[in-house]
């Protein structure tokens, strides 16, 4: 089996990883596209010792210890989602601008994000 | 037959991932994230890493992907398909993902394009699991650790009262 | 190794930290009082310095007279009360300070301008208050300065140079005038960021020098300056004066001194246009003559020229002022004119000039700045219209000490002005072999038109400030002539002032220049 | 208290310098050696004091004249005493160094005190505005001529090699330094004696007090020109080119200046006049550069600070006694003989000082400058131009101070019987033409402190000329005489009708005021508005422009902080992607 097959693949599902991660509105998407990216790592991880076969399987290791971490990772990813949940009333990664650089450096009172954020998840609940 | 096995699931698995990060009802990608999952899963098994791709299938289509759409039913998704999934800058977003692709994948051609896999003879699981014991055995305990504080942070930041939050915000506010 | 010389710098910074370590309730008073002592025991020790340095090498005996005196290059360093230490050995960085005749005055007059200034705060003090964290940042600034001028190594000389600025920053700041919070600060800013600018213009010249000479230490680039006139020399140069003329300041980069000096405290003021113009003209003396000899002479008749351009528009832009305290700023220019101008010439007449105005000034200008300061806290306003005239009639004694103190400045001979201006004009009439003669008497005649300009500026503000008819400016009740603390003040630089006008010897014997 | 201690320190002090200069009189001449300084190798100054003939001279006139002014103003000056009694024992001692120093430099410091102390002094009434910018005027022109003196002190001091007067003139000088430095001399001389082009000061530092006009602006520190080149004369008379000047000089002031002094209305401002016409004539003495004429410029140096330091405080009298010495004022006093009647002493010393003045035969100013006259006459004979031009002008001011002398002498005393009563030709400029008789019954002689001074100088003016040893070249004094008497004639006649014709260019005074302020005062003032715009607008600009840039930009770099995690990770994918095909591109 050539080598850079299971590499091109992982080439693709990081990018399609990078893709969701820039582009999807949903905050939980984006926990998604991470884990593909994560996926894509793994598989280069196994390509390579496939490929390497060092008797340590050192790359089947670490692509377990990846998926360790990625169960941390969401874990904590989701928690957060949940906390903006609560504080806004939605999980829109685009709608979720406290830290934008306002007239005189002060931060957006939290009434603004949130009437909007409501709103955006009406739409959406009403669509 | 390796390949051709790996082949049908890069396949598969990049068909779900692309219905993944473009299908417009929210719970219908974390599904098609279980079949990518479960795709790249059959990768590993068609690379003789049988265990990884258990453990992989196990924590992710297992754990992960029911954390997931536990999320998606805590913060109320619509299960009806959503217009504006996407952001405005998702073309550009696949602009940027596309050159990315074109760089790696050139990259990658360029420096391995005639390199093989060796068929493995056996399975790998033995090999994993004394090399996870001996070898890293350290890095493993510390993941240990990890998983436990990641544990610690999940609990601490959902069990966060909004009164807090918003009192302090209105506090700060004064104060500006 | 030097106590002493390690002792004043020392003691001062240890007192400010003192200062601010002690509790808020710690009366302001004490802190003026704390602070002029120490400032006084500065004071001394840098007399004794100096008396230690005329003093023979061996053993306690008599001053050395005229003949004996070392004779100097200009500007090279002739190491007493040496202290040489590793500090940052990768850098190629040594903490290595000393001292000679042409720092050890300086050093004087830092210690008796900061003294008086302190002494000044035991009864006079900003309204602002917090008077315990004005002495401390006085002295911090008298670290500083004492630093500067005793520095050997570049870098230190560098950091030094630094450790003035941000403490005369806070002092405009938070005592500036305090009518004016906007354009104190304003001022405070435009002074910071343009002084940071040049001298990080000149580090990148030290820098360069450390490229081409391989050592920051002034001693040794002394003994082996760096050659060539052109390329990375005249570049080093270039860098080094133009981020010693933002401090000087040397036309066209003065435009932070005026705002800076008028809205700064009186002490503030002192100090600024007393001291730290004056590491400006030090550095140009000490660092681009004796170590870019050849490049200097490259560029010293623009720095002739630019000095010059100084002395006539700093002396015009007098003659539109309303502030008095932005006239006395601007007078500044002109008379940092000169000693630009005698630097440039590269001649033993023009840098012995440049030295004895650098504390001629000092003297004059603080001096200046305290009347200005007086007559600013008596009439609540430093407008002169506001102010109005008859000085005379209204504040006799203040007002006969600004008509000293103005023609002291105005260069009158028998008074300390004069022989900094007029050697520097002497300088200029023979410059250097190097340079260009014509252009130097060009400057000379031009700066000598300077010297008539700058006496009609000063007679006019004696004419619109000083004199006029009583009747129609009534004497203000409370207006208090002269009080004792201003007069103990001034007359250290109101004796000195005649004392080195009538003996420049004092001074000039030290300076012998080959 | 303080102004009495003043005051004994500053007669003290000029009976001090009468008796050194008695001690020192007929001694060999001496230097004394005092501690110098120097930079570099061949600069080098000390403050070294001479004294020789010249100095006794100098150090006699300035000692009697002071002490005379001193007393004088006990009696004449009462407020701000202290200052002004201070200030003018401040400049005596200047006056003092000048003589007295060998040195440039020390000589340099004591020419400029003088200036400052002449600069305070005029100022002591500086409430009223004439007296105000006439110090201010004083001190810039004086300022700008020693601008000029010091390059001069360069010039020679370098070429020379030495900063010690006695030294100056022995040595190897290019030609052409010599002239520039005597030249450059010359500037500050100008401007010290008030010759043209810078003479308006002096009249317009009237407003001072009497005896300090009568110290300062007649016989001492304007004189101290006369001194200087009379001290530097082996230098001066190496440099013809500047003795040409000189002569021409001295020629264009006496006659402009007596032309000037004829047309005052104030009897200060004609003495000032005078002055400046008188000092002149000490300078054609000195330009025709020998020794005989050296001598009698001193010699008319010495006679006139007598006459003229009386005329001043004759004029001191008047102002104090009368309260104005305008024509027009003493003309309201005179129209009654009461200002003869009331002060007898005051009329007779100011007719022996203006006789003195005009040249009358027997008192000094007489025996003065008919030795000018000779000299320049001896000079003229050995077929010098100069010498000729220095003649006929000296003769010609001899006739117009003749002029000018009558004419002060017959309106200020004299009723004119042609208008008997009326006030003739000064009503015009009268503002109080229309008030009533001034009250005559008070005028009377002041006290006798400033009388004495008066006799004093009154006798010196009368006696000087005879202490020089009589010798009368007879044909000299019969011409100056003779013109002397053709310029008093007209005088009277043109008082015995009543009229006082002032062409209009001499009561502008040739105009020069107007012409200097245009071409410096206001383009000065135009180039000080210029300088503070360019400062502001222009260089300030740049200041502001750099800090408005930084703002700006910053404003800019703020809309990159959208608060969207996903445009930060977009930035940095590309940052990323950018990185990697730089990394290729640099690589490949």
């Amino acid at each position: 089996m050539p080598l850079v097959l299971p590499l091109l693949l992982a080439v693709l599902l990081f990018c399609l990883g990078v893709y969701g991660v820039l582009a999807r509105r949903n905050a939980i998407t984006m926990l998604m596209s991470f884990e593909l990216m994560l996926n894509a790592v793994n598989l280069n991880l196994v390509a390579f010792d496939a490929w390497r076969l060092d008797g340590l399987a050192t790359g089947q290791t670490l692509a377990v210890f990846v998926i360790t971490l990625a169960a941390a990772e969401i874990g904590l990813g989701l928690a957060i989602v949940l906390l903006l949940f609560r504080g806004h009333g939605h999980v829109d990664a685009d709608a979720a601008r406290d830290l934008v650089e306002q007239d005189g450096g002060i931060p957006a009172a939290d009434g603004a994000g949130t009437a909007a954020g409501r709103t955006a998840v009406e739409k959406g609940a009403a669509s | 037959m390796t390949t051709a096995l790996f082949s049908i699931a890069g396949a598969v698995a990049i068909a779900a991932a692309v219905l993944v990060v473009t299908s417009r009802r929210i719970v219908h990608a974390a599904l098609w994230l279980v079949v990518a999952l479960g795709a790249v899963a059959g990768c590993f098994g068609a690379l003789h890493a049988e265990f990884v791709a258990l453990v992989q299938i196990l924590v992710y289509v297992g754990a992960i992907v029911v954390l997931v759409l536990f999320a998606l039913m805590l913060t109320k998704a619509p299960t009806n398909p959503l217009p504006a999934l996407t952001t405005r800058r998702s073309p550009f977003a696949a602009i940027v993902a596309g050159v990315l692709a074109l760089l790696l994948g050139t990259g990658v051609v360029i420096a391995f394009g005639n390199e093989k896999i060796e068929p493995v003879p056996a399975g790998s699981a033995t090999d994993v699991g004394t090399a996870v014991f001996r070898i890293w055995v350290l890095p493993f305990e510390v993941l240990s650790v990890l998983l436990l504080a990641a544990l610690i942070g999940a609990i601490v930041l959902s069990q966060r009262k909004l009164s807090e939050r918003s009192d302090r915000l209105s506090s700060s506010g004064k104060e500006d | 190794m030097s106590t002493l010389l390690i002792a004043l710098l020392a003691v001062p910074a240890l007192t400010a930290m003192v200062l601010w370590v002690l509790p808020v309730s710690f009366a302001d008073r004490v802190a003026a009082v704390v602070g002029s002592v120490i400032s006084g025991l500065v004071l001394v020790g840098s007399v004794w310095l100096w008396i230690d340095y005329l003093r023979p090498a061996d053993g306690p005996g008599t001053l050395v007279g005229f003949e004996t005196a070392p004779r100097t290059l200009p500007g090279k360093l002739y190491p007493f009360a040496e202290t040489d230490l590793e500090w940052i050995p990768p850098l190629d960085v040594r903490f290595h300070i000393a001292v000679d005749s042409i720092s050890i005055p300086l050093i004087m007059l830092t210690a008796l301008l900061v003294f008086l200034c302190c002494l000044y705060s035991l009864r006079i003090t900003p309204r602002i208050g917090r008077t315990r964290s004005l002495i401390a940042l006085l002295l911090v600034i008298e670290t500083g300065v004492i630093g500067t001028f005793s520095a050997v190594d570049l870098v230190l000389f560098f950091l030094f140079f630094e450790v003035v600025l941000i403490p005369m920053w806070l002092v405009i700041d938070i005592w500036g005038d305090e009518h004016d919070a906007a354009g104190r600060r304003r001022a405070a800013t435009t002074f910071v960021l343009m002084t940071v600018l040049g001298s990080a213009v000149m580090l990148l010249g030290f820098l360069l020098i450390h490229r081409q000479a391989g050592t920051f230490d002034l001693e040794v680039l002394g003994n082996n300056p760096v050659a060539g006139g052109r390329g990375v020399p005249l570049a080093a140069a270039i860098l080094v004066a133009l981020g010693l003329a933002v401090k000087m300041p040397l036309w066209p980069l003065h435009i932070w001194l005026p705002d800076a000096h008028a809205k700064a405290p009186t002490v503030g003021s002192v100090l600024l246009a007393g001291l730290l113009l004056k590491l400006g003209s030090y550095g140009l003396i000490r660092i681009l003559l004796p170590v870019l000899p050849e490049a200097t002479t490259t560029i010293a008749p623009y720095l002739g020229g630019f000095s010059t351009v100084a002395i006539i528009a700093g002396s015009l832009a007098c003659f539109a002022q309303t502030d008095v305290k932005r006239l006395i700023a601007y007078s500044s220019v002109g008379h940092m004119g000169f000693i630009g101008l005698g630097i440039a010439t590269m001649s033993p007449e023009g840098l012995s000039g440049a030295l004895f105005a650098n504390i001629a000034h000092g003297l004059i200008t603080g001096l200046l700045f305290f009347l200005a300061g007086a007559i600013k806290d008596r009439h609540d306003t430093s407008d002169l219209r506001t102010i109005g005239r008859a000085l005379n009639a209204r504040l006799p004694r203040i007002s006969g000490l600004l008509v000293f103190a103005s023609l002291a400045s105005l260069g009158l001979p028998g008074l300390a002005g004069f022989w900094g201006e007029m050697l520097a004009l002497l300088g200029a009439y023979r410059p250097a072999d190097s340079l260009p003669r014509t252009t130097f008497l060009v400057f000379m005649v031009i700066a000598g038109l300077g010297t008539v300009l700058t006496a009609a500026y000063f007679l006019r503000l004696i004419r619109n400030l000083c004199q006029g008819d009583p009747a129609e400016y009534p004497t203000t009740a409370f207006a208090v002539d002269l009080s004792r603390i201003e007069l103990l003040t001034w007359t250290p630089l109101v004796a000195l002032t005649v004392v080195l006008g009538l003996a420049p010897w004092l001074l000039l014997d030290y300076w012998n220049f080959v | 208290m303080i102004a009495t201690t003043w005051r004994v320190v500053g007669v003290g002090f000029s009976l001090l310098v009468i008796l050194a200069a008695i001690l020192l009189s007929g001694v060999e001449p001496q230097q004394t050696s005092f501690p110098g300084t120097g930079v570099g190798p061949d600069v080098f100054w000390t403050f070294d004091l001479r004294t020789d003939d010249l100095t006794v001279l100098l150090l006699a006139v300035v000692g009697v004249v002071s002490a005379c002014v001193q007393v004088y103003s006990i009696g004449y000056l009462h407020e701000r005493a202290a200052s002004y009694t201070a200030l003018v024992t401040l400049f005596t001692a200047a006056m003092v160094t000048v003589v007295v120093a060998d040195s440039l430099f020390l000589l340099l410091i004591g020419w400029e005190v003088m200036g400052v102390c002449s600069y305070l002094l005029i100022g002591h009434y500086w409430e009223r505005r004439d007296a105000r910018s006439g110090a201010m005027k004083a001190f810039l022109m004086t300022r700008f001529a020693d601008v000029g003196f010091l390059f001069g002190i360069f010039v020679l001091g370098i070429g020379y090699n030495t900063f010690r007067i006695s030294e100056l003139g022995s040595g190897p000088i290019s030609p052409g330094a010599l002239t520039a430095g005597t030249v450059l001399l010359l500037v500050g001389v100008v401007g010290k004696s008030a010759q043209v082009p810078l003479q308006t000061w002096l009249p317009d530092a009237m407003p001072g007090p009497s005896p300090v006009s009568a110290l300062i602006h007649a016989a001492t520190m304007v004189a101290a020109g006369v001194f200087l080149i009379a001290r530097l004369y082996d230098v001066f008379v190496e440099a013809e080119a500047t003795l040409t000047v000189l002569a021409v000089v001295a020629c264009v002031t006496m006659l402009v200046s007596a032309l000037c002094a004829m047309a005052a209305v104030e009897v200060k401002r004609v003495l000032a006049w005078s002055t400046v016409s008188q000092l002149a004539i000490m300078f054609a003495g000195l330009s025709l550069g020998t020794e005989d004429g050296r001598h009698a410029a001193l010699f008319h140096l010495v006679t006139h600070a007598s006459f003229k330091a009386l005329l001043f405080l004759c004029a001191g009298v008047l102002l104090h006694q009368v309260g104005s010495a305008a024509f027009v004022v003493l003309r309201r006093y005179t129209r009654r003989g009461a200002l003869r009647r009331a002060m007898p002493v005051t009329f007779v010393t100011m007719t022996i000082g203006l006789g003195a003045l005009a040249g009358v035969p027997g008192l000094a100013g007489f025996f003065s400058k008919d030795s000018v006259v000779e000299a320049a006459w001896h000079h003229a004979r050995d077929g010098s131009t100069i010498g000729w031009v220095v003649l006929v002008s000296v003769c010609l001011t001899a006739a117009l101070t003749a002029f000018y002398c009558v004419r002060l002498w017959l309106w200020t005393f004299f009723r004119t019987p042609a208008l008997a009563g009326a006030l003739g030709a000064f009503e015009d400029d009268d503002p109080m033409a229309d008030v009533d008789e001034p009250d005559t019954s008070k005028l009377r002689e002041p006290s006798w402190l400033m009388l004495g001074p008066l006799v004093l100088l009154a006798i010196g003016a009368a006696g000087l000329g005879y202490a020089d040893g009589v010798h009368v070249h007879w044909g000299v004094a019969l011409v100056t005489t003779v013109l002397a008497v053709f310029g008093a004639l007209p005088a009277y006649s043109l008082w015995q009708r009543g009229a006082d014709p002032r062409p209009v260019v001499l009561e502008h005074e040739f105009g020069l005021d107007a012409a200097y302020q245009g071409a410096v005062v206001v383009p000065v003032r135009w180039f000080a508005k210029l300088a503070v715009l360019g400062d502001r607008d222009v260089i300030g600009g740049y200041v502001r422009a750099t800090g408005r840039a930084g703002t700006l930009a910053s404003q800019g770099f703020r809309l990159l902080q959208t608060g969207n995690v996903q445009t930060y990770l977009t930035a940095a994918v590309i940052g990323v992607v950018a990185l990697a095909v730089l990394a290729g591109v640099i690589a490949s």
